[in-house]
């Protein structure tokens, strides 16, 4: 009983200190990127040392108000978006043994609060009350009505070999053939989509700067910092959840499973955050658009290109 | 002992959830009770080894409270509940209903028989479902695809603009209704009304506070019932 | 079960903490504000109403699309389970059900309902 | 106390977080401290710690900034530049920072001005600038429902202060609430100064009314005070007003016009999401003014090309402005020439009228799509063909025909480019969704200081006509 209490606390502790160290990760990775796509010089300690002095300097601000928010959702909006990032997380296999939590429908818990984050986006731009934030929280809406059934498509194609939604499972199967390669399709779709999900890069719709920062517009101290680390929480969970699904999670040969699962995690969190100096910010009509017509109509045919070819190899 | 308790706060909390879906004055908030509701109930099924549907109708609730939000809130007059308004109408036919369908369901819960084998630890609840929607439901599984196509045309067909149909507010009548140019005007009932009239509102002075709920609602423009229809 | 006990553990924490730190936050720095400073900002002017409003979503057919789909997914995950085992019947009723579904995209796409400004 | 000190420490060497304001003046210091490394321009006031004043202040412009600085986190700080003796504007700020410099080195002494100042305040060594405003709820009201909450009715009277938005007809056929949105003069993503009255049903605009222009000041009769200084306009503007008196060396006002458009893709980049890219041509457009005329080589041409050449691939930026923006006939012919026109297959150019752009071989860039992704490339274009011309131009003058290119458009002939695209704004926003809206505005390139110069019905003669 009390063993295992403790075994839960550690994993959770676990899950805890990769998301911290992730969330910290990407932002140095962001300002890297960021200088080098400025041309201007990068020096390793001062961009290491930048999240964490923007962070102190959030910290000592005194927050704001606006005119008669709705004070309770918006102090929830962050907490929530990072709470559903940490559940996503925590379902993602990090060795073959290091498992927080072994769900049988690993995949469905994670498509399910990646779901949520709409409501947590939604909220914080609808609570503060202003115009410019409402505008940011309805065009997420549309965003996200639109890349959850190709987000949960690919994923359901990476169940198709393993015969399970468990993740362990998934993973394991990929010991021979990852599934980037078995389904080309699957990892450029399920980027798009997870871009879109945390709201980063060409698909910030609602922190875009035509809406001067749409859902963090109102927001600053505290709760601003609180937002951001949200927000790369996300993109960690999706990176690691990309690299277990995808890249054969910890299975590598040489070196221990943990190294290579940090490694590929780390690869696509790169990619994502890097998007950010590639690619405009796209119109949210021309997402919604090629969302339904292109990336639901590519999913699908992902998951049955997946399942014939699970069904020749079952044979 | 640790399931027990976890069980009752999950329960204790889909029900408080569900009772304040009724008691908040913002659309938004509403729609958010319900899907902590949800959440609520989605949890208790998954510890009930139904892991499964309960992952699932968080998953869809999620998407399904949002939209719902946003409708309500493209319909309702007063969506974010700055001004007060009561969410319950026809106590007593509500009251009946509910409780009619609290005593059926109770019922069913007391009466009914159901197997008495534990669920082994190892079932394959998700497999099992498959193969039932592959073997013997896949005639329902079918006419749930065409259900759901006869559904999205005739949605789309009703609601778009710009469809080959014509304009979609073609041949429809606007309600007529005044815009709410200044509070007096504004809680003149439209002539579909069939509440009382609101008297107390078009009086120059503002109905003192009270906490008895007759004196808003007799405050309240009789109108928002069939707005949230 | 296990897992669901650590998965709400972890839900729990990181709400938690999160709410906390923003309590500390409020803390250290109490909020302060005067009517003009809960302006909403739009570049420096003030409106003249709440932002809040019968928001007009413009995007509802593809909400609607949204919803059907949303029930397909639900069926797509046991299926996707038993595929193997049950081969090509599993193939062909998915690709039945999913063509009759594309077909509702079509259609919206046809219609110009994920359009709207 | 601790850890507010430990917070503090840490906080130091973090880029000072700014919100710029530029004022009369102030139009070309802002680029440069947008490219200080020791500052961060934040796109809202919420988590400024320093409102950074660079110009003069109009008294339109005064009260957004009292708001804006009102609307800053505490603890906050306002720190000022302006070219003019004594500023009457600006005084309304009891405690400031005032930055006293020739323009040229006003960016750096800001910059450092800054810092030091955010270093007081975060040691409480200096104070945070007090609320400005009076504080007064915009509407008397006090609360009517049973829990004191709220106005009268469903949507009457004004809770908290102000009453709800109002339903009106729509394209849709629904009647739904329609949100008045008043934009600028301050949002980062729109022309400094314009000021827009939205109309919005969802996130479509119905309806805009475009604003007074805060650069314009009314000139007080027989009052007391001192007279205004002279309006200077746009800076980068000045050697092509110049051109319209005396010839000016064709390198000259060439590299101004690559200048121009480089600062305006820039701004444009950072506003469709690529801000780092646009710091990136900000400091590029910086380099080509440094250089000069005279110098007829390394004008950062071979980096212009390569920016246009990753720009033109860049498809997603393609995307967000393909068909965005794109004027009727008339519109077109309204604006009598200039790159909004040549971007809509228009081939009117007054550089073809001086024989000294005729010896070097120029013919205009003309695109044919009219819409803003048009408008990007024809300036990229251009911005190329400009460096061409300053590199081969040699020393030959330009000859003074009253008319001249600008980068925005012809000057010297009736109201300037921007004035006549103002009147144009609520036809071609109308309809559109706000982030297309705000597409249309940056691809339009508009600039009130220039439409400063000819307010629009004023029936005064341009400024330069003097």
């Amino acid at each position: 009983m009390v063993g295992e209490a403790l075994s839960t606390a550690g994993l959770a502790l676990a899950v805890v200190a990769v998301m911290i160290g992730g969330t910290y990760v990407a932002a140095v990775l962001d300002v890297l990127f960021t200088r080098l796509t400025m041309r201007v010089a990068v020096r390793p300690l001062a961009a290491a040392a930048l999240p964490l002095r923007r962070a102190a300097q959030l910290a000592l601000q005194r927050r704001t108000l606006t005119e008669r928010p709705d004070a309770g959702t918006w102090a929830l909006a962050p907490a929530v978006l990072a709470a559903l990032a940490a559940v996503s997380l925590a379902v993602v296999p990090l060795t073959g043994t290091l498992i927080p939590v072994e769900a049988d429908t690993g995949i469905v818990v994670f498509a399910a609060a990646m779901a949520l984050v709409v409501v947590a986006v939604y909220l914080q731009g609808w609570s503060p009350n202003s115009p410019l934030s409402l505008v940011a929280a309805y065009r997420f809406v549309a965003e996200g009505l639109s890349y959850e059934i190709p987000f949960a498509v690919v994923l359901i194609g990476t169940a198709l070999p393993a015969r399970s939604l468990a993740l362990v499972p998934i993973v394991t199967s990929q010991e021979h053939l990852w599934n980037v390669i078995r389904q080309p399709l699957g990892l450029p779709v399920y980027l798009i989509t997870v871009l879109a999900l945390s709201f980063w890069g060409p698909l910030a719709l609602p922190e875009g700067q035509d809406v001067a920062g749409g859902t963090s517009l109102e927001l600053s101290g505290v709760p601003r910092l609180l937002w951001r680390v949200a927000q790369l929480n996300v993109l960690v969970a999706v990176s690691a959840m990309g690299a277990a699904v995808f890249l054969g999670g910890w299975l590598g040969p040489w070196l221990p499973g943990g190294v290579w699962m940090a490694l590929k995690t780390l690869f696509l969190l790169a990619l994502l955050v890097a998007s950010r100096q590639f690619f405009a910010r796209v119109r949210t009509e021309s997402f919604v658009v090629v969302a339904w017509t292109v990336l639901t109509p590519l999913a699908l045919v992902d998951v049955f290109l997946a399942g014939i070819q699970a069904m020749v190899a079952a044979r | 002992m640790i399931a027990d308790a976890v069980f009752w706060i999950l329960a204790v909390l889909a029900v408080f959830s569900a009772w304040r879906v009724f008691r908040t004055d913002s659309m938004v908030r509403a729609a958010y009770w319900l899907l902590v509701s949800f959440v609520g109930v989605g949890l208790i099924m998954v510890m009930l080894k139904a892991e499964f549907l309960g992952v699932i109708l968080i998953l869809m609730m999620g998407g399904e409270m949002t939209i719902m939000a946003v409708f309500m809130v493209m319909f309702m007059m007063n969506p974010a509940g700055l001004n007060p308004m009561i969410m319950v109408h026809q106590n007593r036919a509500a009251m009946a209903a509910g409780f009619g369908s609290f005593a059926l369901l109770s019922a069913v819960g007391l009466f009914a028989r159901f197997p008495a084998s534990v669920v082994a630890p190892t079932a394959r609840a998700t497999a099992e479902l498959g193969t039932e929607l592959l073997g013997d439901s896949m005639l329902v599984f079918q006419t749930a695809g065409v259900t759901l196509l006869a559904a999205m045309i005739g949605a789309v067909a009703l609601v778009s603009v710009r469809g080959r149909f014509g304009p979609a507010d073609e041949g429809s009548d606007a309600p007529e209704q005044q815009p709410a140019a200044d509070a007096d005007v504004d809680s003149s009932a439209p002539p579909s009304s069939t509440g009382p009239s609101s008297s107390a509102a078009s009086s120059p002075t503002p109905p003192a506070p009270s906490t008895t709920p007759e004196v808003t609602e007799g405050a309240m423009p009789a109108d928002h019932s069939h707005e949230g229809a | 079960m296990e897992g669901g006990a650590a998965a709400l553990t972890i839900l729990v924490v990181a709400l938690g903490a999160f709410l906390i730190l923003k309590g500390v936050g409020d803390v250290l720095n109490p909020p302060r504000s005067t009517a003009p400073s809960r302006v909403p900002f739009s570049g420096g002017l003030s409106p003249d109403t709440h932002a809040w409003n019968r928001y007009h979503v413009r995007y509802y057919p593809m909400a609607l699309l949204f919803l059907a789909f949303d029930m397909e997914m639900v069926f797509m995950y046991p299926w996707a389970v038993v595929f193997v085992e049950e081969g090509l019947i599993a193939l062909i009723e998915m690709l039945m059900f999913i063509t009759i579904l594309l077909f509702g995209i079509l259609y919206t796409w046809r219609e110009g309902a994920f359009r709207w400004s | 106390m601790v850890v507010r000190s430990i917070l503090a420490r840490l906080a130091k060497k973090a880029p000072v977080p700014v919100f710029l304001i530029s004022g009369i003046g102030g139009d070309e210091i802002t680029d440069r401290l947008r490219l200080d490394d020791r500052l961060h321009v934040t796109d809202s006031p919420r988590p400024a710690m320093i409102l950074m004043i660079a110009g003069r202040l109009t008294s339109d412009l005064k009260y957004a900034a009292l708001q804006v600085h009102d609307q800053m986190a505490e603890p906050r700080a306002v720190v000022r530049w302006s070219p003019a003796e004594r500023d009457p504007a600006a005084e309304v700020f009891p405690h400031f920072v005032a930055v006293d410099a020739v323009a040229a080195a006003a960016a750096a002494t800001l910059a450092a001005a800054a810092v030091n100042t955010r270093d007081d305040l975060l040691a409480g060594s200096f104070p945070s600038s007090p609320p400005l405003l009076p504080d007064v709820e915009p509407n008397p009201w006090r609360g009517v429902g049973p829990w004191g909450q709220g106005g009268t009715g469903m949507t009457g009277g004004v809770p908290y202060g102000r009453p709800l938005p109002e339903r009106a007809k729509d394209r849709d056929g629904l009647q739904l609430d329609q949100l008045l949105m008043r934009v600028g003069p301050f949002l980062p993503a729109l022309p400094e100064g314009l000021i827009l009255e939205v109309r919005l049903q969802g996130d479509v605009i119905q309806d805009v009314t475009v604003g007074a222009n805060p650069f314009v000041e009314e000139a007080v009769p027989d009052s007391e005070e001192e007279e205004l200084p002279a309006f200077p306009g746009p800076a980068d503007l000045a050697p092509f007003l110049a051109s319209l008196r005396v010839p000016v060396a064709v390198a000259e006002l060439e590299l101004a016009r690559a200048r121009h458009h480089l600062r305006w893709l820039g701004h444009a980049l950072r506003v469709h999401g690529l801000a780092a890219l646009g710091r990136r041509v900000l400091a590029l457009s910086a380099r080509v003014h440094s250089q000069g005329a005279g110098s007829s080589n390394a004008l950062g041409s071979a980096e212009v090309v390569e920016l246009r050449r990753s720009l033109e691939r860049n498809f997603t930026l393609a995307w967000a402005t393909r068909g965005i923006g794109r004027l009727s006939g008339d519109q077109l012919a309204a604006l009598d020439g200039g790159p909004v026109a040549r971007a809509a297959g228009i081939e009117r150019d007054e550089r073809c009228a001086d024989p000294a752009y005729l010896a070097l071989g120029f013919k205009p860039v003309v695109y044919a799509g009219g819409d803003a992704l048009a408008r990007w490339r024809l300036r990229l274009h251009e911005a190329e063909q400009s460096l061409r011309l300053a590199e081969t131009a040699g020393n030959s003058m330009t000859t003074v025909t009253g008319t001249a290119e600008g980068p925005t458009g012809p000057l010297g002939r009736g109201p300037g480019p921007s004035s006549r695209l103002l009147p144009l704004l609520p036809e071609l926003l109308t309809g559109l969704e706000w982030g297309d809206a705000v597409t249309t505005l940056l691809s339009l390139d508009l600039d009130l200081r220039e439409a400063a110069l000819t307010p629009p019905g004023s029936g005064v003669a341009p400024a330069w006509a003097w």
